[in-house]
């Protein structure tokens, strides 16, 4: 059985239905952000929400806690790591993923179902999916325009893109999520665990939960 | 009761600036009287804050006495910080409506914001985690540059607060009418969802208690906000009364949010407040009357945000993202702990004892003693002296659709109207669906539905046209509570409780007087007759510029229940088997008219006086059949009509569900009224024909044709529509150029 | 031209909550002796009349009913 | 105490909505003139040892793939 650990900053706001999202395939439970030990969790979601208010800049105090110094660990040892939203953002804040996310070219909060697509399956989090698959999933964020420096982006490991002209924030190339170079840290803005159920959405978020499961269990 | 002053003697405040800070004479006269002396500073700061019109509700509070407050389903009632009604399996749903009108007036994006905020606090004061957001609005035209300013600033900031600290905004309303240009109206609802059992109350208890004080740190915010900010018309000249305006931190409130549920998830707590309009005077002084006991609070003790604050600018202090609470002293060190757990400052600022009076102190030094009752009940409550006014009181609106539009154009010029057009540019600022809960989110039908954990759900709805209350305060009251309700019908729900906002000008001036008088009786009227009484609710007066005052606007917002989720209506067509297409029927005891509607308004025609009397009990009865046809599983849509009428009834729900229809509504001897006409009580249907037919067996029904293609075709009197759906949604868009 | 900077900050006592996030984040760093942190706006412009720039302040750079603001000029525009 | 100003902007090339946002929103105001609008951070602080402000813009205040700063000392602290 794999256990998912889903981190609660001051400021979270998606903890919980992450971690509904992930019981789906598996036990979860919540991660404290004063915490160093993971509890010896196989997978670890950083959640959607405000972290630390998100003052400063999106994602850029919630990387210097105590859980993510030890979660920056777990994925540096392969440990997997799903960063959602305001998690992406801090794991490109901790320099685990590449990049960052800038605020949306239209300058407001955006909430809106839109189409993904799966760019990737070679990663922890895609693996139950297939390459151009088209995922309905939720957005819902002020600062998620993806940006890297054009000399980086070619090195970039895309896993999702934003499908048919439904970029809703100005991202480079449409790009709505990446993995590290090994696959094992995924961070995307659109909201996963938002789509699990038939009567709130989509149930298409459910394949990257699905996916962390299959990873640890090689067929 | 102490004769003499409390130290130190200094020089009292005159009875002018008792009128300064909002007292009348007579009501100063009546203070001294009941304090057998003259306030000092300190005290007279409290009183005229709890003695204004916010705080006391002095010239409204007769009227709400008469509203039904009582229902099989009601947990908690009006005087709490917020109502509940009852859903089940041993659950409560919370609710209530704040208005922030005035400090929206002057900073939209803060004042809307710690709109948010504030009422968010009322829900978890009672224990309730707050599981949905909604708002009403009510901006000037939007060609006004004011306006837009206003609009942007305000859905910035509801977005900005709701969605920071984890709360879908899944509901709300719009309306854009010249009389709000100066007064800007800023109402948020909010719903929250409790254990019964583990629901608190706000009674201080327990002489020798500890009150204590957490959440973020007391600075000048709002300073005389009270007293002068609600009371006070709005005039050009206001410029030098601007109280320093409060920020909103979500993040805070959030921490707060946490760590209140958590602290009575522990059974910690004997009593919870939140800090709402004038800060720790009304939260210690309300707490102290309705626990029948006094309080002694220590300023030296409060953590402050600005150094050198007198006693009275801490007590008075508006600070937002505070709450109080009662805790027995052996529990207080627990009680810090879990503050520090979640990065909250609490404090322990004072005590509850069995004098009967609140008592400030400065450290050692008594700075104010006053009794709870005089603070409290001794604001003496007046009279209005209503009067009907003699000539209109408001301008015919400015005419923007020319005499002998053809029923085609009429239609477009309708959806495109700012008070019609589609939502959406506002809404996808908010986060509708944090939580997991939101079945039916914005534009898929006409209420809100959120699941709950017992496996039924709740819908919400809010709305109140104004204009219809201008034309007649009473039948436009009624229809508003009417509206509410088919919304919730159209869904499945039936209503378990109310919460109102009675936002009018200034209450003394008779005429207005007059429409809030007849609006509260429509309002009570109409919630009897619905069997949806009214759990709690706000009012806000002295809606008035130099121009004039606002719309009489009493904004109505209902929570009933739907047992099925998975049956909750929907609004749009659908088209699911061409072959066999869905009937379109059109349901409910519609009488029509176009006096006050909003194509009067495009017309540029004057309000007239008096609408006409809705049958209520046949509009419950309508309401019944929906809801049990929806209930049912037996409509593939429904959807009340409302501004603009039918036609554009129909056409709302061939947008909603990216499909056309093809309709013939027969010959009219009045075809502007019967397209256009606005009235309760009417219901665009849409399903398989025989479900559709069994329905007329209940409520008055005409099957109109079918849903189908890609454009709605409507046959009236042998004269053809014919609108592809892509022109409909280009005119539906109006309000995205709002947005740059 | 005239290259211009315009610093925009909270009021005296108004909150600033993002001051206070990056007050109580730098100790945690391991940098103390750190006090009295505020958070503002920056804004930069090329301008042909720096003698506008004020009254761009009072009507949008700065919200003046929370924020303060000051204009540097920093000589000729690049 | 020296009293240290950080001033962050986004670095070039990189699209800047906001400053666009001004620069559209001016002339409508009726200033003209203006062009190369930036829209940046203001971050102000007491600080014992200045020399630590650098290492500070590096790992909290700025995100140098994104932004520039620069530290403008202002003296003694009041
Ligand atoms: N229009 C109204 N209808 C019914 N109850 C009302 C109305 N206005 C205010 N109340 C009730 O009066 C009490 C005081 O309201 P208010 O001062 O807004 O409370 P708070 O300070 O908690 O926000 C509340 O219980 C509220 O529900
Ligand atoms: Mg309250």
């Amino acid at each position: 059985m794999t256990t998912f650990g889903v981190i609660r900053f001051p400021g979270s706001c998606d903890e919980v239905d992450a971690l509904q999202a992930a019981r789906h395939f598996g036990e979860a439970k919540l991660l404290w952000h004063k915490d160093r030990d993971l509890g010896g969790v196989d997978a670890v979601v950083v959640p959607g929400g405000f972290s630390y208010g998100d003052y400063l800049r999106v994602g850029a105090i919630a990387r210097f806690s105590p859980v993510m110094e030890s979660v920056a660990e777990f994925a540096r040892s392969g440990g997997l790591v799903l960063g959602i939203c305001n998690g992406f953002q801090v794991l490109c804040e901790a320099g685990l993923l590449p990049g960052a996310l800038l605020p949306n070219l239209e300058r407001r909060f955006i909430c809106r179902q839109l189409g993904i697509e799966v760019v990737s399956d070679a990663t922890a989090w895609t693996a139950a999916c297939s390459p151009g698959d088209v995922l309905s999933i939720p957005v819902k964020h002020t600062s998620g325009r993806y940006y890297v420096p054009d000399d980086q982006l070619a090195d970039v490991n895309v896993v999702f893109r934003y499908a048919h002209d439904g970029n809703p924030n100005g991202s480079t190339n449409d790009i709505a999520g990446v993995a590290n170079a090994e696959g094992n840290v995924v961070g995307l803005m659109p909201h996963p665990e938002h789509a699990v159920d038939p009567l709130t959405g989509s149930t298409d978020g459910l394949k990257l939960f699905e996916s962390a499961v299959r990873e640890r269990v090689p067929a | 009761m102490s004769a003499s002053p409390p130290s130190p003697a200094a020089a009292l405040p005159s009875v002018e600036e008792a009128v300064a800070l909002g007292l009348t004479a007579a009501e100063y006269a009546l203070v001294v009287d009941k304090l057998g002396r003259a306030p000092n500073q300190v005290e007279l700061a409290m009183f005229s804050l709890l003695w204004s019109e916010h705080c006391s509700y002095k010239h409204s509070r007769k009227l709400l006495r008469t509203l039904p407050t009582e229902g099989p389903r009601v947990v908690m009632g009006p005087g709490e910080n917020a109502g509940a009604v009852d859903v089940g399996d041993g659950l409560a749903v919370a609710f209530k409506v704040e208005s922030h009108n005035h400090p929206s007036a002057v900073e939209p994006f803060q004042g809307a914001a710690t709109g948010v905020g504030g009422i968010l606090r009322d829900i978890f004061a009672i224990g309730a985690r707050p599981i949905a957001v909604l708002d009403s609005l009510r901006f000037g035209e939007p060609s006004s540059p004011r306006s837009r300013f206003l609009l942007d600033g305000a859905v910035s900031g509801i977005g900005h607060y709701g969605n920071s600290i984890g709360v879908p905004t899944v509901g709300g309303e719009v309306y854009f009418e010249a009389p709000y240009e100066q007064n800007c109206l800023v109402n948020a609802m909010a719903l929250g969802l409790a254990e019964s059992s583990r629901m608190i109350r706000s009674a201080a208890a327990g002489v020798g208690n500890v009150l204590v004080l957490f959440g973020a740190s007391t600075g000048r915010d709002g300073i005389g906000g009270a007293s002068v900010l609600a009371s006070a018309e709005f005039g050009e000249a206001d410029e030098d009364k601007r109280p320093t305006v409060q920020v909103g931190d979500p993040f805070e409130e959030k921490k707060l949010l946490e760590c209140s549920l958590e602290l009575l998830e522990r059974g910690l707590l004997v009593s919870l407040q939140d800090l709402g309009a004038a800060g720790l005077t009304s939260s210690a002084s309300e707490m102290a009357s309705k626990g029948e006991v006094g309080v002694e609070i220590d300023v030296s003790k409060v953590p402050l945000r600005e150094a050198d604050m007198e006693p009275f600018e801490v007590m008075v202090s508006e600070s937002q993202e505070r709450m109080l609470c009662v805790v027995e002293p052996a529990r207080v060190g627990e009680v810090l702990a879990l503050c520090h757990k979640w990065d909250v400052h609490g404090t322990a600022i004072g005590t509850v004892t069995d004098t009967g009076h609140v008592v400030v102190r400065d450290g050692d030094r008594v700075v104010g003693d006053m009794p709870v009752a005089a603070l409290v009940d001794d604001c003496p409550l007046y009279d209005l002296a209503p009067a009907k006014p003699p000539q209109p009181l408001y301008a015919a609106p400015v005419r923007t659709l020319e005499p002998g539009a053809s029923p085609r154009e009429t239609l477009l010029a309708l959806l495109s109207s700012p008070n019609v057009a589609s939502r959406l540019p506002l809404f996808q600022q908010y986060d509708w669906l944090v939580q997991s809960r939101t079945v039916r989110r914005p534009a898929q039908a006409d209420a809100a539905v959120l699941r709950l954990p017992n496996g039924r759900a709740v819908a919400t709805s809010i709305d109140g046209n104004g204009r219809r209350v201008a034309c007649d305060p009473y039948n436009g009251t009624v229809a508003n509570v009417l509206e509410c309700a088919s919304n919730l019908a159209c869904v499945g729900a039936e209503p378990l409780g109310t919460t109102n906002n009675l936002n009018f000008g200034n209450p003394e001036k008779p005429h207005i007087a007059w429409q809030l008088t007849e609006a509260v009786r429509g309002l009570g009227d109409a919630c009897r007759a619905l069997d949806a009484p009214i759990v709690g609710g706000n009012v806000s007066l002295y809606n008035e510029a130099a121009d004039g005052p606002i719309y009489p606007t009493p904004v109505v917002g209902m929570v009933g229940e739907v047992p099925d989720p998975e049956r909750a209506g929907r609004l749009g067509f659908s088209e699911t088997d061409p072959t066999r297409p869905d009937v379109v029927g059109f349901a409910g005891p519609f009488r029509p008219h176009l006096p006050g509607s909003e194509l009067a308004k495009l017309r540029g025609e004057p309000l007239p006086d008096g609408l006409p009397a809705a049958d209520v009990a046949a509009v419950r009865a309508a309401q019944e059949a929906i809801r049990d046809a929806v209930r049912a599983g037996e409509l593939s849509s429904a959807h009340d009509v409302a501004e603009g009428g039918f036609l554009v009834a129909v056409a709302e729900c061939c947008l909603a569900g990216d499909v056309g229809a093809v309709l013939d509504v027969g010959a009219s001897d009045d075809t502007d009224r019967l397209l256009f006409g606005e009235a309760p009580g009417g219901f665009v249907v849409s399903g398989p024909e025989d479900a559709v037919r069994r329905l007329a067996e209940r409520v008055e029904l005409d099957v109109f044709g079918r849903v189908g293609g890609d454009a709605l075709e409507v046959t009236v009197g042998g004269e053809r529509i014919d609108v592809p759906l892509a022109e409909l949604r280009e005119a539906h868009r109006a309000l995205a150029p709002l947005f740059p | 031209m005239a290259r211009v900077r315009v610093l925009v900050r909270p009021k005296e006592g108004i909150l600033d909550p993002q001051g206070q996030a990056v007050e109580q984040a730098l100790p945690a760093l391991g940098f103390d002796g750190v006090s009295n942190v505020h958070v503002g706006r920056l804004v930069e412009l090329d301008v042909e009349d720096p003698g506008q720039v004020p009254a761009m302040c009072e009507k949008l750079l700065a919200n003046t009913l929370i924020e303060d603001y000051e204009v540097v000029e920093e000589g000729a525009a690049a």
